[in-house]
C-alpha cells in the first residue's frame, strides 16, 4: 500500500490541535487575549522556578518511587501526564506541545514512521545510546529496526518495557495449553458468551477484533474483510459480560467468578496479581493466527526526546538513567506492576527478580511468546474500523 | 435603589466579562467546531452540517437516550428519597437538623471518583465490603449488581442526593406552617396537604433540585464507568471516545453541541420561571 | 399517642437509612485503605497502615497536593473578589438588566460539567494557551464563580441597605461606610463563599480532568488510578486528601474565629 | 344583654371542654379550662400575649392534642379527632391563604378535600362570596393581588365553606388598620347573627370582645379568670388583672377602712380589698367620695378629655370628661369625686 497516504492519514488523526494554518494574525490576536487574561487574572506560583523535566508516558514512568529516586540523585524536578493513547499523545507533540514536553514514550511505530519524518523528536548522539542497545536481549541488538529512522542513520530512542499483549484466562476454567491452540475463537465459542471482560484499551481492542474476525490487522482491509470485523465486532462487544477500562476490575470479576477470560491483556495485567497469589490469571499468546499466521501482537516502548525547541539540559540523562539497574529495576515494577524490560539480559538487573516474581511475569515461555507474536504496527483504515467499534459499543445496553 | 445611574453595571462588568469570555466563548468555539468537515483540527470558514446528520444517523441517539434515561430515574428517585428527608430535617429534627444537614452535605466536598470507588468496593461479589463482611459473619453468600446499569443508577443516585436534598430543604422551609394547619383543618389529609400545599409551595426548591440533578446527571459518566462496567454507553463517555480515540473533533463538538441545546431546552424555561431574588432571600 | 412515637421511629430510621447510604461507601474507602493488596478480600487477611506510609513517603502526594492547592487559592482569591463584586450587582442594587444578569450567572451553575471542560479545552488549544493548573483553575471558575456569587447574595438580600444610608447621614465617607458598616455585616456571607469555592474547587473532578493538561490535581489522579491500574495506596490518598481539606477548613475557621476575638 | 346572654344558655351545649390541659415541656400554656358553650353562641377568649389564648383555640380546632382532660362536641368525645375530621374550621391569625391559587380555589379548598364536583363547588363558592360582600368577579382572582380586607373576607368565605359547626379565629383581625378593624368587626357580628352559627373567637383586645361576644372569657396565664356576659365582666371583675385589662382604671386600696391613696374614709358597705372606679366615672365635682387632684397631663380625646391627676398623697388617677375641659389646665388643682354606687370591688 501507499505508506505516504497512510502516514498522511495517520498526520491528519490529529487531536489537540495541529500547527494551524488559518490566519495567524488572528491566532495572535486571540493568543495576546488570551496571556493577558491569564496573567492579569492569575497569580504566577510556578512561572519563577525553572522548568521541571515532563513527561508524556505510560504509567510505568510515572513511578512515584522511580521520580523520587530521580529527584534525589540529580536535583531535577519532573512532572508528567499519563498517555490517553500513543495517537492522541503523538499528536498533541504535532499540536504543537513540543514546547511543552521532554520526554515521550509511546509503542513501536510512531517514532520510526510518524514523530521522526514530522520533526517531533530529536535523534539520541549514537556514541552515548548505541552502547546501551549491547547491553540488551538479543532480539534488540543494533541495527534494531523501530529504534532507528527508515534510512538508519538517526537513533530515535531507547527501548525498554516489551510484551505480547493479547488476552487473559481463568487456568482453572480453561487451560492454558487450550487457550493458546483455540486462540482468538475463544471469544467466537458461543460457551463463552457472557463469560467475558473488555479491557477498554480501544485500539488495541480493534487489533484483537480484527484478529478474531481473522483480519491481518496490520494490512489494508477489503470490504469483505471490514464486513467480517464488523460483524465479529458487534458480536463480541454484545456478549461482553463488563467492559473497563480498570483491568484490575477484570482480574476481580475473574478472581469472583464472574467472567472466565478478558481480552485486552498480558503480563502488564497479570504479573502483579498472579504475584499476589492470584494464580488463577494466565496471560495467553495464541500460538498461531491470520497475522502471518500469527495470533499475537508483541509491543515495544521506545523512549524518546522531545524536539523541545528550549531542550530540558538533563533530558538524555533521564534517558540514559532509566536504563541503568536501579532504574530499570524500579521501571519493570513501575506502579506496582511487573514487566519485563530489554535491560533483564544483563545478570546484575536478572538476578534482582525472585522466582516467585519471574513465575509471576510467566518468564519461562515469554521468548516463546514473543516468537507467536507479530509486532504492533500502525493499523491502515483504522478510523473506519474504530467507528465500527464505536457504533458497536454505543449499541451496547 | 434608585435605578438610574445605579452603580450596578459597573459592579456586574467584571464577571460579566469573566462569563462571556469563559462560558459563552466555549460555547461559541464549540459550535463553531462542531461546522467543520470531520476529524479535522482546524477553524475555517468552510462550514458543514455533517457532523450534526453523522450525529443522528450513526446511532448517537442511543447514547443520548440512556443519559436522558439515567438523569430522569435519578431525578424522580433522588426526589423520592430527599421528600421526606427535608420535611423530616426541616420539622422534626430540631436542634439535630443542621448537624444531619451537615453530614448529609459533608460527601459532596469528597471526590466523586472516591465515593464511587468506595462503592464499589462496598458492592464487589465475593471479596467486597459487603459480600465479604456477611461472608465472614455469617457464612451467607450473595451476589453483586456490580457492572450493571442498575449499579451506575445506584452510584449516580448517591452522588446527586445532596444536589436534590438542599434546594428541597430550601423549599420545604418556604412552606409557611399555618398553611399546612389550614389544609388540614379545612378536612386534608395528609397526602391532600402535600398534594394541594406542600408540593405547590415548595416548587421552586423541587424545580432547582430537579433541574440540578436531571442536568449533572446527563453529563455524569464515571458512574457507568466505575460501577457500570459499561454496560451501557452514556452520551458523555461517546463524546469523551470521539475525543480521544476516535481523533474526531468537529463530530465530538457537534455531539457537545446537541448535549449543550437539550440542557438548554430543559434549563432556560425553567430558569426564567424563577424568581431568584425571592429564592436567594428566604 | 402511641401511633406519635411509631412515627418518630420511623422518622428516625430514615434519616439514619440515607445517613447510612450516603456514609457507607466513605466508610468503605476507608476499610479499603487499610490493605496491603490490590486484590482486596474483605476482610483483609493482614490489617495494615503500609498504605498510608507510602502515600506520606512518596513526593507524588505532595505534589498532588500542591497542584490542587495551587488551583483551590486561585480560585478562592478570584471568586470571592469577583463574586462579591458579583453579589454586589445581583443583590444590591436594582439597574435595569439585573433579571438578564442574574439569569446569565446561575446558567452555568446548570451546565453539564465534562460538556463545559470539553468546550474549555478545545477554546484553550485553539487559541493556543497549554493546558496547566491555571488553565484548570480558570476552568473551575466557570462553575464556582456563580455558586460563590450566589452564596454572596444570599446575605446581601438579608441585609438593610438603609444602614450604610444611615452611616452616610452620621458623617462616614464611603471608604467608611463599607469598611465600617457593609464588610462587617456581609462578611459571613463572603467566609462561606470562601469555603465553598475552596472545597469545590479541591474536589472537582469533571473540569479538571478535561483543562489540568501536565498538572495533575488530586482528584484526576485518584480517578485515574480508580479506573486504570488500582492499589490500597489510591484510598491512602484518597483519605490523606480529605483530612488535608478538612484540616484547611478546620485551619481557616479557627483563624478567623482567633482573628474576630482579638479585635 | 344579660337577656341575650340568657337565650344562649338555654340552648343545648355544642361544645364542651373539660379540664383541658396543655403542657410544652415544664411550661403550662393552658391549665384545667373547662367551659361549656352552649350552640349559636358567639364567646371570645381574651387575654394578653402569652396567656395561652392560642394555644387554647388550637387545641379546640384539634390542631394540638391536649395533655389531659377532654373535649366534646354535642356530648361526643372529640379530644383524639384530628384537625382535618373535625366539623370546624378556624380562621388564622395569618389568614393563611394559600398564596399559590386563586380566590375561587382558596374558598373551594375544603369542598375539594371532600370531593364535591366542580360546578357545585363554584355555585357555593359565588355564594359564599356574596355573604362575605365580595362581588362575582373575585373568583378568578389570584389572592396575592388582594387587598387586607379583601383577604380577611376570603379567609372567612373559606371557612364557611366546609358548612363547619363552629368557628374559631384566632385574632384575624389583630394586623389591620384601626377604621378597616372597625368596618369588620361589625360585619363579623353581622354574619353571626345571620348564620347562627356557633363563634369562638380570640382577642387581645377587649374592645373588640365587648363589641360582637354573648359571652367573654378571660384567660390569664393559662387560667380562666373570668367568664361571662361583657356587662358582667365590666362591671363585676373578678379581680384587678380583669378590671385593668378592660383598660385605665383607678384602683383604690383600703386600709382600716380608709383609701390612703387619697386620705379619704371608705364607705361602711366595702365588699373587698380594692375600689375600682372607672375613669368616666372619677368627675369634677363632689360626689360620695371627694378630694383636690392635681392636672398633670391633659389629653384631648376628640370628643372626650383625659386627664392624668395626682392626689396629694401623689398616687396617679384618671379622669375622663366630656368637652375640650379648657379649666382644668396642668398644674391646676380641682375637687373630683365618683359616688360609692359606681365602684365595683374586687378582693385580689
Amino acid at each position: 500500500m501507499n505508506k505516504e497516504r497512510m502516514l498522511r492519514s495517520m498526520a491528519a488523526r490529529n487531536p489537540l490541535s495541529t500547527p494551524m494554518q488559518h490566519s495567524t494574525a488572528r491566532r495572535r490576536f486571540l493568543q495576546g487575549v488570551a496571556a493577558g487574561v491569564t496573567a492579569a487574572s492569575l497569580p504566577s506560583m510556578a512561572a519563577a522556578q525553572s522548568r521541571p523535566l515532563s513527561l508524556l508516558t505510560w504509567d510505568a514512568y510515572a513511578d512515584p518511587n522511580l521520580l523520587d529516586m530521580w529527584r534525589s540523585t540529580t536535583g531535577e524536578d519532573v512532572r508528567y501526564e499519563i498517555h490517553i493513547s500513543d495517537p492522541t499523545s503523538v499528536n498533541r507533540l504535532r499540536a504543537g506541545e513540543t514546547a511543552v514536553w521532554d520526554f515521550i514514550n509511546v509503542n513501536n511505530p510512531w517514532a520510526r514512521n510518524i514523530m521522526w519524518p514530522a520533526g517531533l523528536i530529536r535523534d539520541l548522539p549514537r556514541d552515548r545510546f548505541d552502547p546501551l542497545y549491547a547491553e540488551m536481549k538479543e532480539k534488540f541488538q543494533m541495527p534494531y529496526r523501530w529504534a532507528l529512522s527508515e534510512d538508519e542513520e538517526h537513533l530515535l530512542g531507547v527501548v525498554q518495557r516489551y510484551e505480547t499483549f493479547d488476552f487473559v484466562v481463568n487456568q482453572d476454567v480453561i487451560s492454558p495449553a487450550l487457550a493458546q491452540d483455540e486462540g482468538w475463537d475463544l471469544f467466537n465459542n458461543p460457551d463463552f458468551a457472557g463469560r467475558y471482560g473488555i479491557l477498554a484499551y480501544e485500539d488495541w481492542n480493534v487489533m484483537d477484533i480484527c484478529m478474531g474476525a481473522g483480519v491481518h490487522p496490520f494490512r489494508e482491509k477489503t470490504d469483505e474483510e471490514v464486513a467480517r470485523f464488523e460483524e465479529t465486532c458487534y458480536r463480541w462487544i454484545e456478549n461482553a459480560a463488563l467492559v473497563t477500562t480498570d483491568f484490575v476490575q477484570l482480574n476481580l470479576a475473574i478472581l469472583n467468578g464472574e467472567i472466565d477470560l478478558y481480552f485486552t491483556g498480558g503480563t502488564y495485567t497479570t504479573a502483579a496479581a498472579r504475584l499476589e497469589g492470584v494464580t488463577e490469571l494466565y496471560a495467553i499468546t495464541p500460538n498461531s493466527g491470520p497475522a502471518d499466521g500469527k495470533g499475537g501482537i508483541n509491543w515495544i516502548e521506545l523512549n524518546s526526546a522531545v524536539n523541545n525547541p528550549d531542550p530540558h539540559p538533563a533530558a538524555l540523562d533521564w534517558l540514559e538513567w532509566i536504563t541503568t539497574p536501579d532504574a530499570a529495576e524500579l521501571v519493570a515494577r513501575g506502579n506496582g506492576n511487573l514487566q519485563p524490560v530489554s535491560q533483564m539480559s544483563q545478570p546484575e538487573l536478572f538476578n534482582r527478580f525472585s522466582a516467585e516474581e519471574l513465575a509471576a511475569i510467566q518468564w519461562d515461555e515469554f521468548d516463546q511468546r514473543i516468537a507467536n507474536a507479530v509486532e504492533f504496527d500502525i493499523v491502515p483504515d483504522y478510523d473506519r474500523l474504530y467507528d465500527i467499534y464505536s457504533a458497536a459499543m454505543r449499541s451496547r445496553g | 435603589m434608585t435605578r438610574a445611574g445605579s452603580p450596578g453595571p459597573w459592579f456586574a462588568a467584571p464577571v460579566a466579562i469573566f462569563m462571556l469570555l469563559c462560558f459563552a466563548g466555549p460555547i461559541l468555539i464549540v459550535t463553531w467546531f462542531s461546522l467543520m468537515p470531520g476529524r479535522t483540527f482546524e477553524l475555517t470558514t468552510a462550514f458543514t452540517l455533517e457532523n450534526y446528520v453523522a450525529a443522528i444517523s450513526d446511532g448517537y441517539a442511543r447514547p443520548m437516550m440512556w443519559s436522558l434515561l439515567g438523569a430522569a430515574i435519578t431525578t424522580i428517585v433522588t426526589a423520592l428519597l430527599a421528600w421526606p428527608s427535608a420535611i423530616i430535617l426541616h420539622r422534626y429534627a430540631g436542634r439535630w437538623a443542621s448537624l444531619v444537614s451537615a453530614l448529609i452535605a459533608l460527601p459532596i466536598f469528597i471526590s466523586e471518583s472516591v465515593r464511587l470507588f468506595g462503592m464499589s468496593v462496598f458492592m464487589m461479589p465475593r471479596g467486597g465490603i459487603l459480600a465479604g463482611s456477611l461472608n465472614a459473619a455469617f457464612g451467607i453468600e450473595i451476589g453483586s449488581i456490580l457492572n450493571t446499569w442498575n449499579a451506575a443508577l445506584v452510584g449516580m443516585i448517591y452522588i446527586h442526593l445532596p444536589f436534590m436534598l438542599f434546594p428541597l430543604l430550601l423549599g420545604v422551609s418556604l412552606i409557611p406552617a399555618d398553611r399546612i394547619e389550614a389544609a388540614r383543618d379545612l378536612g386534608a389529609n395528609r397526602w391532600q396537604v402535600m398534594r394541594e400545599v406542600e408540593l405547590p409551595l415548595a416548587a421552586p426548591g423541587l424545580m432547582i433540585g430537579a433541574l440540578l440533578t436531571f442536568v449533572l446527571c446527563l453529563g455524569a459518566n464515571a458512574e457507568a464507568a466505575i460501577l457500570g462496567g459499561r454496560a451501557v454507553t452514556v452520551i458523555t463517555a461517546a463524546i469523551e471516545q470521539r475525543f480521544n480515540y476516535a481523533q474526531d473533533w468537529p463530530m465530538g463538538a457537534a455531539l457537545t453541541v446537541g448535549v449543550i441545546a437539550i440542557t438548554a431546552a430543559i434549563v432556560l424555561p425553567v430558569l426564567s420561571r424563577l424568581d431568584l431574588n425571592r429564592l436567594t432571600k428566604r | 399517642m402511641r401511633q406519635g412515637r411509631h412515627l418518630g421511629a420511623l422518622r428516625t430510621l430514615w434519616i439514619a437509612a440515607i445517613l447510612a447510604f450516603v456514609y457507607i461507601p466513605i466508610v468503605s474507602v476507608v476499610l479499603a485503605s487499610l490493605a496491603n493488596t490490590r486484590y482486596m478480600r474483605f476482610p483483609h487477611r493482614v490489617w495494615t497502615l503500609e498504605a498510608y506510609g507510602d502515600a506520606l513517603s512518596s513526593f507524588t502526594t505532595w505534589q498532588l497536593h500542591s497542584i490542587s492547592l495551587s488551583i483551590a487559592l486561585s480560585v478562592v482569591v478570584l471568586s470571592t473578589i469577583l463574586g462579591t463584586l458579583g453579589a454586589v450587582a445581583f443583590a444590591r442594587y436594582n439597574w435595569r438588566g439585573r433579571t438578564w444578569f442574574q439569569r446569565f450567572m446561575v446558567l452555568p451553575i446548570f451546565f453539564p460539567q465534562p460538556v463545559l471542560g470539553l468546550a474549555l479545552l478545545l477554546t484553550f488549544t485553539a487559541i493556543g494557551i497549554q493546558p496547566s493548573w491555571k488553565t484548570a483553575a480558570l476552568a473551575h471558575l466557570v462553575w464556582i464563580l456563580p455558586i460563590v456569587t450566589l452564596v454572596i447574595s444570599v446575605r446581601f438580600f438579608g441585609y438593610d441597605v438603609a444602614q450604610e444610608e444611615a452611616a452616610y447621614d452620621l458623617g462616614a465617607t464611603h471608604v467608611q461606610v463599607v469598611r465600617e458598616v457593609t464588610l462587617p455585616q456581609i462578611w459571613p456571607g463572603i467566609f462561606s463563599g470562601v469555603l465553598f469555592g475552596f472545597l469545590l474547587s479541591w474536589s472537582n473532578l469533571p473540569l479538571s480532568v478535561f483543562t489540568s493538561g501536565p498538572d495533575t490535581p488530586l482528584p484526576v489522579w485518584l480517578f485515574s488510578r480508580t479506573a486504570t491500574n488500582y492499589s490500597p495506596l489510591v484510598p491512602s490518598v484518597a483519605v490523606i486528601g480529605t483530612v488535608v481539606s478538612a484540616l484547611i477548613v478546620v485551619g481557616a475557621g479557627l483563624l478567623l474565629w482567633a482573628g474576630r476575638r482579638l479585635r | 344583654m344579660t337577656a341575650e346572654a340568657a337565650r344562649a344558655t338555654d340552648r343545648p351545649v355544642i361544645l364542651s371542654l373539660a379540664g383541658l390541659s396543655k403542657k410544652f415541656g415544664d411550661t403550662s400554656a393552658v391549665k384545667q379550662v373547662s367551659i361549656d358553650i352552649p350552640e349559636g353562641e358567639f364567646l371570645t377568649i381574651v387575654g394578653p400575649s402569652g396567656s395561652g389564648k392560642s394555644t387554647l383555640v388550637r387545641l379546640l380546632a384539634g390542631l394540638e392534642t391536649p395533655t389531659s382532660g377532654t373535649l366534646k362536641l354535642r356530648g361526643k368525645d372529640i379530644t383524639a379527632v384530628p384537625a382535618n375530621r373535625r366539623p370546624t374550621a378556624l380562621v388564622f391569625q395569618s389568614l393563611a391563604l394559600f398564596d399559590h391559587r386563586t380566590v375561587g380555589q382558596n374558598i373551594e379548598f375544603a369542598m375539594k378535600m371532600k370531593g364535591v364536583p366542580a360546578d357545585k363547588r363554584k355555585a357555593r363558592a359565588l355564594e359564599l362570596l356574596a355573604l362575605v360582600r365580595l362581588s362575582d368577579s373575585y373568583y378568578e382572582r389570584p389572592v396575592t393581588h388582594c387587598s387586607g380586607g379583601e383577604r380577611q373576607r376570603v379567609a372567612l368565605a373559606r371557612a364557611f365553606a366546609s358548612d363547619p359547626e363552629i368557628l374559631f379565629f384566632d385574632e384575624p383581625l389583630s394586623a389591620i388598620d384601626y377604621r378597616l378593624r372597625k368596618t369588620l368587626e361589625v360585619e363579623l357580628k353581622e354574619l353571626h347573627q345571620r348564620t347562627g352559627r356557633t363563634f369562638v373567637y380570640i382577642t387581645h383586645s377587649l374592645e373588640e370582645a365587648m363589641i360582637m361576644s354573648d359571652r367573654i372569657a378571660i384567660l390569664k396565664d393559662g387560667d380562666l379568670i373570668q367568664i361571662g356576659t361583657p356587662a358582667e365582666i365590666y362591671r363585676q371583675p373578678r379581680d384587678r388583672f380583669v378590671a385593668s385589662f378592660m383598660g385605665e382604671v383607678n384602683i383604690l386600696g383600703v386600709e382600716d377602712g380608709t383609701f390612703p391613696d387619697i386620705g379619704h374614709p371608705a364607705p361602711g358597705d366595702a365588699a373587698g380589698a380594692y375600689a375600682i372606679v372607672r375613669p368616666e366615672d372619677l368627675l369634677p365635682g363632689s360626689r360620695d367620695v371627694t378630694a383636690e387632684y392635681a392636672v398633670t397631663q391633659r389629653l384631648m380625646l376628640g370628643s372626650r378629655t383625659q386627664l392624668h391627676l395626682a392626689s396629694p398623697s401623689g398616687a396617679s388617677f384618671v379622669s375622663e370628661i366630656a368637652g375640650e375641659a379648657e379649666a382644668f389646665e396642668v398644674g391646676t388643682s380641682h375637687a373630683f369625686g365618683f359616688d360609692t354606687d359606681r365602684i365595683a370591688w374586687v378582693d385580689r
